[in-house]
């Protein structure tokens, strides 16, 4: 008996747990070449700012053990560019496509947000208001309690799509961020952004990113992500979307038994590219084997 | 562009610290062209994490060749992959060289340094079947570092070569050569790929005698689809130039439109 | 020529930069079947609370993709039976010897400062405010510049030896925390302890350590350390010894070009039981070919 | 205790899952005693981070065997390799099995399940060699978890087998044979090495019948030699019990001094 791998957000039904991490699946079509991205619970693509970006110089990317410390500086093609030419294809594929929101400024995540509203095609925002690779030594809003409430308040004000906080793990009390995002009004919370880390080069003397500090992820992460994901999501009532070095379905089954409704596959794409759609045949093959109907009922099963 | 996840090695050369391996993957081939390259997985573990780029060498029918020098981790560990086993593989990737611009090109020069002669192989072999006069100018650290000059010759393509140290054919850099070759007959069409400073070096000579110049560049990636925006370098598209993906616009670019910034 | 590998922290000379971490080297003496304890720069001995502790049920330690989670919970044998038994011993060795502070209070790490000041033989006190192993959810006073601040002021108030406050990694503003511990009079500052994290057991549903979660060290988590060093290094005057998933002389240069002053050698130790002993010995090889003679002067040469 | 680096591997053989790999180490072969274990580096990237812990199989003069199951990632690493290859491995770690407490007994028997059989031999041929009469019960799922059978009996052991599907020996668990065993003739000592399940029910019947018994832990181990206080189970030390490490303490600790806990 094949079994039901469907979980509910409650703002969003997904065909299964297994989405894309932004910024680590492109605007989806790349993949297009390596996977039915119909199979795919959903995609979210590449953070977008208003406007298009250039982003870091290189070296953008250096290799760590079991991770990848990026600095890419969310380079883009910006809403317009997006709507115009990417989204209508996107539309085309039976799949959630959520759209990682990106700003400077508050005002440009309302901008972005308010430009988005008015095309089709788009089932939630992830509000990237983590991603330590902007301003200097990885500062962002999802830092602060404060600073995430605050963000996620105005975005829900404008926005008419279901809004989803995406924290970073470079904090203290990630339950105390996590709740301030709920308080606010979110949807629902995403983790973990990037770990802000830095690698050098003992022959030059110099940082291996032109950017000196960039985000690891990977395997390598997986253990403090877990962590987060079972913390926040034992104190939050919204449904709660976990990654961080999920390479196999086993690996995504674990965020699920400590809490998460479903999880996002990331680096594991650029290793390959087939990856979520393999995460989704391993996590429907351990069901069957362990006569599990619905792949939901193991969500937040952790005795502990 | 797919994904081949058991291409069999059937061939393997070894030179030093230099392999060739010998791929049957049929798709792959199929779609081959000459500056296209792979991406490789060198582990199932993951240590290393990402895949590796690797130039195709050449094409024979549903074979490919990669020719490689060891760098480290990971082109250690697939130099240590046997004939039998199988690698999986992503490819071909990347735009490759131009050769409708080259087609017109009565005299080609081909412009090698080190590893960086990988790809000249399956271009040069294209080129002289177009019908072009192809000169190969292969460029070493010492005479180990020059492999595969013969399998040039035996092509019936005539290789020049250079060493740092003297030991083998003019004793210099590869773009002293190239100054000379130019001196010469003046090529129509140069070709370059190899070390940053050899490449930007060659970019200079050939703009400056303004003969068009393709170089295939290099740059870590961490997809080589144009998936991650990890690769970029910065390229004039007629404006001051922007961060373009190496993996998915190039490798190859024109030399007139690369931008060689300082290292960070 | 034989470069000279020795370093001064100012409130004490080491004939090399390479310490043992804390907890990772026992008591020093399991080591020496393996390697000339001489050999190194020094030895942090194992986390030492007033008492002798039970520490946590196992399983203890889970192994991840380039790292390792432990949840000891600091199980030892006390001040009285250290200064007795083990601490004669190390005397005999010539090389500096650190021990880890514990304490359940701040009382009790008070005790084991007043207690071991009456014993010869030990060159410092590594103060662990850091443990994540001890109280729920990882808490320690580290966490917060305040508790940093008070714990820190009142053990230099104590103690007649110089005083080294080792930092925890989850924190949001790991330089507020260090100048934290400088304004209160630290002598030096060492980071980074373990970052909490957890493993799942998808079969049994439980987590793969009996207290839930724990420490991750290792390879994994050098990035996020080496960052941390720098930030520090970079933001406190008094000197910083650096640590994090040194597996090679070459990890170690790294912490020494982003600013750290020393070393310390954990996990490491377990894989190779030798290992401090070859990181010295590939300090000194990378310094001879590369014509450096004093290890001292690549302390901050970091280009960025 | 001491590391050797290069433990040359003279001889391999398999059985299906189960491995049996002989090393020349001549100093840890001259140190070791029944019981003892390895700690085995079983790959030199950082994937798999720690050694894993094998008991000494079998020691002969320079030489030393182990035998292991593949149970996950290293131990699969350890199956690939091959003859005249290196192993890093430290040892002898552990205090062992108590031979002065076992030299009186005229007539031992030792209990193993699964790849928990490995320490037993060279257990069992000191003992023979002591002159105990020594009885081998030897219990696996099915009859192809019983590879070292032969071996045993060809060193003079009798073994009595079960397995649970009784595709041989007896149709059952090996705590059936050893039931049966005290009903014919009681052992005036007791070896066990296997699954926790099977150690715990055969200390229940050992103290039942007042046997002195001596049984081999496992423990997940992030060194071995005692210095991460990792390996931990419950031991009675007269008191009600206290943390002890079971890499340094034992592994082979009395059966009235274990405490078995549920798992966490
Ligand atoms: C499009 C493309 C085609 C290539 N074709 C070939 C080829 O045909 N033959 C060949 O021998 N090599 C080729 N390279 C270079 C090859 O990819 C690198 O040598 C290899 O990735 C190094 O990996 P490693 O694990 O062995 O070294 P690492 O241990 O990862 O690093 C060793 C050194 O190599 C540098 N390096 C790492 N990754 C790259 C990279 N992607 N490009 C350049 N330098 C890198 C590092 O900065 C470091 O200095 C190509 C690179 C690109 C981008
Ligand atoms: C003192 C001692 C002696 C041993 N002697 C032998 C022997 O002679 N032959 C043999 O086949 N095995 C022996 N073992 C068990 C062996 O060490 C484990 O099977 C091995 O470490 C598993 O590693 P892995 O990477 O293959 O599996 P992993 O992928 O690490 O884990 C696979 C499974 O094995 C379990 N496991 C991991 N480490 C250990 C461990 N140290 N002990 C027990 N279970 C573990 C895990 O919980 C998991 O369920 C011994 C263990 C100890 C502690
Ligand atoms: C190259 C790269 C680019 C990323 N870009 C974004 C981004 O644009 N927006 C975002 O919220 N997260 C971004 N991330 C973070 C990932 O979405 C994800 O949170 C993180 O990589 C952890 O998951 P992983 O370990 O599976 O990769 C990026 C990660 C990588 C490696
Ligand atoms: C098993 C284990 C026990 C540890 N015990 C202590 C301790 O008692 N006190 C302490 O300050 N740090 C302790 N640590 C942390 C280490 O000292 C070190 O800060 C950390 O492991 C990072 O270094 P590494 O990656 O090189 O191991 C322990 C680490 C491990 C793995
Ligand atoms: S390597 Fe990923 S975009 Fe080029
Ligand atoms: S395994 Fe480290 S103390 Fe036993």
């Amino acid at each position: 008996m094949t079994p039901d791998l469907s979980v509910d957000l409650g703002f969003l039904k997904l065909r299964n747990p297994v989405l894309t991490a932004s910024g680590t699946f492109g605007y989806g079509l790349e993949f297009a070449p390596f996977l039915d991205l119909a199979r795919l619970g959903g995609i979210v693509v590449k953070g977008l700012y208003f406007g298009p970006r250039e982003g870091n110089p290189p070296p953008r990317l250096v290799e760590t053990t079991g991770g990848l410390i990026n600095a890419i500086g969310l380079q883009g093609v910006g809403v317009k560019k997006f709507a115009e030419e990417t989204l209508p294809e996107l539309r085309k594929i039976d799949t959630a496509v959520l759209v990682n929101v990106c700003g400077a400024s508050d005002d440009e995540y309302i901008s972005v947000i308010e430009f988005l509203d008015r095309h089709k095609g788009i089932a939630a925002y992830e509000l990237n208001i983590s991603c330590p690779n902007v301003k200097k030594d990885g500062a962002c809003p999802a830092l602060s309690a404060d600073g995430t409430y605050a963000l996620v308040k105005s975005a829900k004000s404008v926005s008419r799509r279901p809004i989803i906080a995406k924290l970073s793990p470079n904090v203290t009390d990630i339950v105390a961020i996590a709740r301030a995002a709920e308080d606010a009004g979110a949807d629902g919370i995403s983790l973990i952004n990037t770990l802000l880390a830095m690698a050098v080069d003992v022959e030059t003397r110099r940082p291996k990113l032109a950017n000196v500090m960039g985000g690891l992820s990977g395997p390598a992460i997986k253990p403090i992500a877990l962590r987060m994901t079972y913390q926040v999501a034992s104190a939050v009532k919204i449904p709660v979307i976990g990654m961080g070095g999920i390479m196999t379905g086993m690996d995504a089954l674990e965020y699920l038994v400590v809490g998460a409704k479903a999880v996002q596959v990331g680096t594991a794409n650029f290793i390959d590219p087939a990856a979520a759609g393999r995460v989704v045949d391993e996590i429907a093959a351990y069901c069957e084997t362990r006569d599990i109907a619905k792949v939901a009922d193991l969500v937040g099963t952790l005795k502990a | 562009m797919r994904q081949d996840a058991r291409a069999r090695i059937i061939l393997k050369q070894t030179w030093g610290s230099y392999h060739l391996l010998r791929l049957e993957s049929a798709e792959i081939a199929r779609e081959a062209a000459p500056g296209q390259f792979l991406m490789i997985r060198v582990s199932e573990t993951p240590y290393p994490l990402l895949r590796r780029p690797v130039s195709l060498h050449d094409r024979d029918g549903s074979e490919l060749e990669i020719f490689f020098q060891v760098a480290g981790r990971g082109t250690a560990l697939l130099a240590q992959k046997k004939e039998g086993e199988t690698l999986d593989i992503l490819g071909p990737l990347g735009k490759g060289f131009d050769l409708k611009a080259a087609r017109r090109s009565k005299s080609a020069v081909l412009v090698g340094g080190g590893r960086g002669i990988a790809p000249l192989y399956f271009l040069g072999r294209e080129l002289k079947a177009k019908g072009a006069k192809v000169a190969v100018l292969y460029g070493g650290k010492t005479a180990a570092d020059l492999p595969v000059r013969k399998k040039f010759e035996e092509a019936g393509l005539n290789v020049a070569c250079s060493t740092d140290d003297g030991s083998f054919g003019f004793h210099g850099f590869v773009t002293g050569l190239l100054e000379a070759e130019i001196r010469q007959v003046k090529p129509d069409h140069i070709f370059v790929c190899g070390p940053d400073p050899m490449m930007e070096k060659t970019a200079t000579i050939a703009l400056a005698h303004k003969i068009p110049t393709q170089i295939s560049l290099e740059a870590i990636m961490g997809c080589g689809f144009g998936a991650c925006w990890g690769c970029v370098m910065r390229i004039r598209k007629g404006d001051g130039g922007t961060w373009r993906k190496i993996c998915e616009d190039g490798p190859v670019f024109a030399a007139e439109d690369i931008i060689w910034e300082k290292p960070a």
